[in-house]
């Protein structure tokens, strides 16, 4: 058993971005796991609490202008923000993933449509069609309708990367060889190209998640989000809103922005943990 | 023997991996003459680049020069600060490289490229002889005055490397190293491009070492050829004789497993596999491979004896005395 | 007798309007089951002997002309005729390292012709076939079985991909470069085991290389491609040492002799102006052949049969009978 | 060659300008809502407030949109106005147009972004470029982390850390705002120029710091892949200087793909812009933008995403023709 934990030591000697990453997302989820059981979600509903009250031994973080105990809507808002962006990030991945094989793997018409749109997509900016699709529904928006929105581009991004991915594999003497065994198409993508293919498809998870993290708050900042659930991009809007850095309340606005740079640091370093993962700096180099 | 232009000492050089050192030059010691073309001959591994590449000052970490010296007249390059070496570069010591293919610059023309390898060694070059100068070196190599202007990718494989042959010949070096200058090209551009090589070495009296695998190459270019296996010299003499009557078992089976066109059928490759460089086993190295192995060859390393005119190392010899 | 692959006419038209490229143009080679000679498919790099390889294997298809499997057109084959195919041709590909999927060991390559060929019913027979496949070419099972790729020499990985294909009993091999990246000491045991399939179990087999030298040893007959089209073709002999045709003569010329004494192609000095390629209706050597005559820039030259089984596409044969239908090779 | 490739690239920009005026025309006519009505509801609810010229305003709009014409007609007149870059009146703020409200933002915007960007691409990629410089200082390497960290931090909430530190804590910097409240804009005057880059610094200061990070990061990658290619050996074996072979060689090369990923992180980094104009009070198109989503000002909405696509479109436009300057190749391989 303990020869596993050596290599993994070792390894994580190698590829410090990857324990590193893995390291912060733990903490957010046991900070998370470990709040809800102590913390009812019931004190994040607006005037449950005292407002604007200076962090103490009662609350923690202290409340704020609308009656909020701020410890809940941290707690509360991580797991809502991370859930829009694990739907987001997984509904990009997965239409990412279709659209990456065909186009790849099925030259011809459909790869230059797929292609020509993700390239006119791609220099679109995200946030700005967001806003009209968030505008378009005009509030009343669930946390899951916000991952839709956040998802409608979601998937511009992987479709690229996987599409190069298949394509430079497409081209390699493996696949040949498979093909000259009389392995068909989808069993030379699942044997073949899959294995290989993992530590990018979660590469590039990792990094659809932290877009979706990033357009939600967004949209949530400027006051399109869900208003009555505390996600982390609602309580930056109530901040901004209701001006907390001018009155000083330094409790109000601190958390959400350490979380939330906790929680995309740790992506960052996952991602780019995973990619190392995926072509080593040794075999690239070599 | 002072017409040494250039001489290697016992040189050592060690790329240091994950796995430990690997010695990939250990105690290599050859001289080259004024006007002389050696040759540098062994298979993938065998450290010819490697040596190519320190003469140049261009190894690079992981790898590091672990001993020995290499005089170029009196001066040891390997004692040299990088600013030194640099100013001896293209001005002393030319390299032709062994990429062809990707040896220029993509986005420069060939005549900047030109151009800056002079100016770096001399900075008072007028604009105009600057430009007369690439014209008669590009001439030189056989390229009309055009290419100047061109761009790496508007250049096939056989104008790619007359280009690099140009540049390393335009301050007329002393030596000119070329790392197996044409495993990139087809045998017919091999064949013009090595021409173009030898008249531009008889033009300007520079030494030549050619590194290379292709032994057929070297019976056609060198007139002296060393013989190198994991990292060691095994055998050095003129290209006639070594050919005539090869010394080491090594040489015998690789002259052996030429598919020359004089028989059919008639040739056979070498068992086994190179050994490890990292973990080195005692004695010859060639030892586990060698038809003619002694029990003497899996202890000691054979010594490098010296004989009218020829070298090898190799226990065979250990009983005849040659002087 | 009907051949097991044929090319017919065919020709490959690479991208498309201006910037297109003619790599294959009007190629016919005929590969027969019976008698199996090792032929050779000689030319520089593009050539267009690779885009010949990848027709013969049903990867690319042909602009014009037909690629034929035992007489089908490729393309009108059905689903079981086309896995036969797949079973009856197989190929050695250049490049030893990318061969083999890096996330698996290397047994998987024997693996799974065995298991699409249903060759074994259980582990044991399983590794009796791969260790039996790979002693037929020369190397120690324990020393590449159970490895992944990467510890293993290019020859070590390149015999294993033989292996593969003595493991299949193939009707057909295209060996598309199989030594050119692999050292001269174990170039020798490797063709030396292709030679060995072709003689003990009758497969024939096609050696795409530009290394002459090595398909002398090596082959029965030989034929020279220029820029995708034949200029000589004939017995091995008869190629390499008299060679009839201006640009065989300077491949020939060019290969420097492992023997000091013998200078390098004396005189025959070939005129290199390698931008322009010969239009359609003239000689594609004409703007490089020292002896270029009126009519070569006019009209294509046909094949002459120079002597029995030897044919040139060259005028410089002229006085020699024409071989009609351009269906030329040894017989 | 080089023709078709511009007009290839200017056939795209007009794709994309159309296609943002479909979505931004059909969007709406989905939802079941009409801005107007909407924003009569609004209204109401404001307690009974009815602003004068409302009627008016609501016949303006029946007779521009003449909601009974068929879809396609309105379609038409909707692409004309947009041609003429008519984009109709602000609800909020009858009768002002969207036009007026639009040319007073935009400028701000453009100088905030424009500048921003550029020096966070010019600076992140010449560190990213010594950062893998061998010969290069090495103090840089303790720079890079923070840097890492900061890129992952989105603007606008780095803009607020700033603002508290740097302008809340001791007012070295204004707490919000284009320029001082009261000073007249008088563009021509000096000290009016003081004051907006006064102001515009901390936001300036915030997306450059968020961005640096991730553009020295690829630049590094670039530049060590760079140095392994076989043209920085033979430069090297060529005895250039160090200058040269950094700047002539590996630098030439490894911004090539930089600036095709500038062209790509132009849409992130203007979606990032409009919140940091929120978060300083900056009079750019951004916090109209924000003020607009906040009355549900519908056509000011529209007038400026599209205004935003269309720039992007244009910046787009214009690095793929100068594109081929850089690169040699591009125009040799039909792109």
């Amino acid at each position: 058993m303990n020869r596993r934990i050596l290599a993994a030591m070792r390894y994580t000697r190698r590829n410090p971005a990857l324990a590193v990453g893995i390291g912060l997302l733990l903490a957010i989820l046991l900070f998370w796991g470990i709040g809800s059981i102590f913390v009812p979600f019931s004190r994040t509903s607006a005037l449950s609490v005292p407002a604007s009250r200076v962090p103490s031994w009662e609350f923690p973080l202290g409340t704020d202008r609308q009656g909020r105990d701020l410890l809940a809507v941290m707690i509360a808002g991580t797991s809502l923000t991370l859930r829009i962006g694990l739907i987001a990030g997984f509904i990009g991945i997965f239409i990412g993933t279709i659209l990456g094989f065909v186009s790849a793997y099925y030259r011809g018409a459909v790869d230059t449509i797929i292609r020509g749109s993700v390239d006119v997509l791609l220099t679109v900016p995200s946030l700005l069609v967001m806003i009209l699709v968030a505008v378009a529904l005009k509030g009343g928006l669930t946390v899951e309708g916000m991952a839709l929105v956040v998802s409608i581009l979601a998937w511009v991004w992987p479709t690229r990367t996987i599409r190069a991915q298949v394509l430079t594999m497409r081209e390699s003497g493996y696949i040949r060889v498979a093909q000259l065994s009389g392995m068909s198409s989808p069993e030379i993508i699942v044997k073949e190209m899959m294995p290989n293919l993992l530590p990018y498809l979660a590469a590039s998870l990792v990094n659809a998640v932290a877009a979706a993290i990033l357009a939600s708050i967004g949209l949530e900042a400027l006051g399109l989000g869900p208003m009555e659930s505390p996600t982390l991009g609602m309580t930056i809007y109530w901040v901004l809103h209701y001006s907390a850095l001018l009155h000083g309340m330094w409790w109000w606005w601190a958390p959400p922005i350490i979380i939330i740079v906790i929680l995309f640091v740790g992506l960052f370093l996952l991602s780019t943990g995973l990619d190392e993962l995926a072509n080593p700096r040794v075999r690239r180099s070599v | 023997m002072n017409t040494q232009l250039l001489k290697l000492q016992e040189l050592q050089v060690f790329y240091h991996t994950d796995e430990g050192a690997v010695k990939a030059v250990d105690g290599v010691t050859l001289s080259l003459a004024k006007g002389e073309r050696l040759g540098l001959v062994g298979e993938s591994g065998c450290g010819k680049s490697t040596i190519a590449m320190t003469i140049m000052g261009l190894i690079k970490s992981p790898g590091r020069i672990e001993g020995g010296k290499i005089l170029l007249g009196e001066v040891d390059l390997t004692k040299l600060s990088e600013g030194e070496m640099r100013r001896l570069r293209l001005n002393q010591v030319g390299l032709i490289p062994q990429g062809a293919m990707n040896s220029l610059n993509p986005v420069s023309r060939v005549k900047d490229q030109i151009i800056d390898g002079m100016r770096a060694h001399n900075q008072q070059i007028s604009k105009r002889e600057l430009r007369s100068r690439v014209y008669e070196v590009l001439e030189s190599v056989g390229l009309r005055r055009g290419v100047a202007r061109m761009y790496a990718h508007e250049l096939s494989g056989g104008m790619k490397q007359r280009v690099c042959v140009a540049i390393a010949i335009s301050l007329h070096p002393q030596v000119v190293i070329a790392d197996e200058p044409t495993s990139a090209l087809d045998v017919v551009v091999q064949r013009e491009v090595m021409e173009t090589i030898g008249q531009l070495q008889q033009q300007l009296g520079a030494s030549v070492i050619l590194a290379g695998h292709d032994m057929g190459l070297m019976a056609q270019f060198v007139d002296r050829l060393a013989v190198m296996y994991a990292g060691k010299l095994v055998e050095i003499g003129p290209v006639k004789e070594l050919f005539a009557k090869p010394l080491h078992p090594y040489t015998q089976l690789l002259l052996a497993s030429l598919p020359g066109l004089a028989q059919r059928g008639v040739f056979r490759g070498i068992p086994g596999l190179t050994p490890s460089l990292v973990h080195v086993p005692p004695g010859c190295l060639f030892y586990p491979r060698c038809p003619q192995a002694m029990e003497i060859c899996s202890q000691e390393v054979p010594a490098l004896r010296e004989g009218d005119g020829r070298q090898v190392a190799c226990h065979l010899y250990d009983s005849e005395v040659m002087i | 007798m009907k051949s097991i692959i044929e090319l017919r006419n065919v020709t490959k038209v690479f991208g498309g309007g201006r910037s297109s490229t003619v790599a294959v143009d009007d190629f016919s080679l005929a590969v027969d089951a019976e008698s199996p000679p090792i032929k050779a498919l000689v030319g520089e790099s593009g050539s267009g002997k690779t885009t010949i390889a990848l027709l013969m294997l049903g990867f690319i298809l042909p602009t014009k002309g037909e690629m034929l499997y035992k007489g089908q057109n490729f393309q009108r084959l059905s689903r079981r005729e086309r896995r036969m195919f797949h079973r009856e041709v197989q190929a050695i590909f250049q490049d030893p390292f990318g061969v083999y999927n890096p996330f698996y060991k290397v047994d998987h390559v024997l693996d799974i012709v065995i298991a699409k060929l249903h060759l074994a019913s259980s582990r044991a027979e399983r590794q009796a076939l791969k260790e039996e496949a790979l002693r037929g070419v020369g190397i120690r099972p324990e020393e590449t079985l159970g490895h992944y790729p990467h510890q293993l020499s290019g020859g070590q990985r390149q015999r294993v991909t033989v292996a593969r294909a003595l493991l299949m009993r193939p009707k057909f091999i295209i060996a598309d470069e199989p030594v050119s990246m692999v050292d001269a000491s174990l170039r020798a045991t490797i063709l030396e085991s292709l030679t060995k399939l072709n003689r003990e179990l009758q497969i024939p087999i096609l050696y795409i290389t530009h290394d002459l030298t090595t398909a002398y040893h090596v082959c029965d007959d030989i034929t020279i491609l220029y820029q995708g089209s034949i200029v000589e073709s004939g017995g091995v002999e008869q190629v390499i040492k008299g060679p009839k045709h201006p640009y065989t003569q300077l491949l020939v010329g060019s290969i420097p002799w492992p023997d000091p004494s013998r200078r390098w192609g004396e005189g025959q000095v070939a005129v290199v102006d390698r931008e322009s390629t010969g239009a359609d209706n003239q000689c594609k050597f004409a703007p490089r052949c020292p002896f270029v005559m009126p009519i070569c820039r006019e009209r294509r030259p046909p094949f002459f049969q120079a002597d029995n089984g030897h044919a040139v596409a060259c005028y410089l044969c002229e006085d020699k009978p024409v071989v009609e239908g351009g269906k030329i090779g040894p017989c | 060659m080089k023709l078709d490739y511009i007009a290839k690239r200017f056939g795209i920009f007009l794709l994309v300008i159309w296609l943002a005026l479909t979505v931004i025309f059909f969007l709406p006519r989905f939802s079941t809502q009409n801005p107007i009505r909407e924003k009569m509801n609004q209204e109401m609810l404001r307690g009974g407030y009815v602003q004068v010229g409302m009627e008016q305003m609501i016949e303006e709009y029946e007779s521009k949109f003449g909601l009974n014409k068929p879809l396609w007609e309105q379609y038409g007149t909707y692409l004309s106005d947009m041609g003429r870059l008519d984009f109709g009146y602000s609800i909020a703020h009858y009768p002002k147009t969207v036009k007026s409200m639009l040319s007073e933002g935009l400028p701000w915007s453009i100088g905030l972004l424009g500048m921003t960007t550029l020096i966070a691409f010019g600076v992140g990629s010449l560190l990213g470029a010594l950062l893998a410089w061998r010969r290069a200082p090495q103090v840089l390497r303790y720079l890079f982390p923070p840097l890492l960290v900061l890129s992952a931090v989105p603007f606008y909430l780095l803009g607020l850390v700033l603002i508290f530190f740097l302008a809340f804590e001791n007012s070295w910097f204004p707490l919000f705002g284009g320029y001082s409240p009261g000073t007249v804009t008088d563009w021509l005057s000096i000290s009016f120029w003081g004051n907006v880059l006064h102001h515009s610094f901390l936001p300036a200061l915030s997306m450059i710091l968020a961005g640096i990070g991730l553009w020295a990061l690829t630049m590094r990658g670039m530049m060590v892949t760079v140095q392994g290619e076989d043209y920085m050996t033979m430069a090297e074996a060529k005895g250039l200087k160090g200058s040269t072979l950094f700047f002539r060689y590996a630098l030439r090369n490894s911004i090539l793909p930089q600036v095709t990923s500038l062209v790509l992180a132009l849409g992130h980094v203007v979606g990032g812009a409009v919140l940091v104009e929120v978060v300083f009070g900056y009079p750019g198109i951004g916090t109209t933008l924000y003020h607009a989503i906040r009355e549900f000002d519908y056509f000011v909405i529209q007038g400026i995403i599209l205004i935003v696509i269309v720039a992007i479109a244009l910046g787009t436009f214009l690095l793929d023709v100068a594109y081929p300057l850089l690169d040699p190749r591009i125009t040799y391989r039909r792109a």
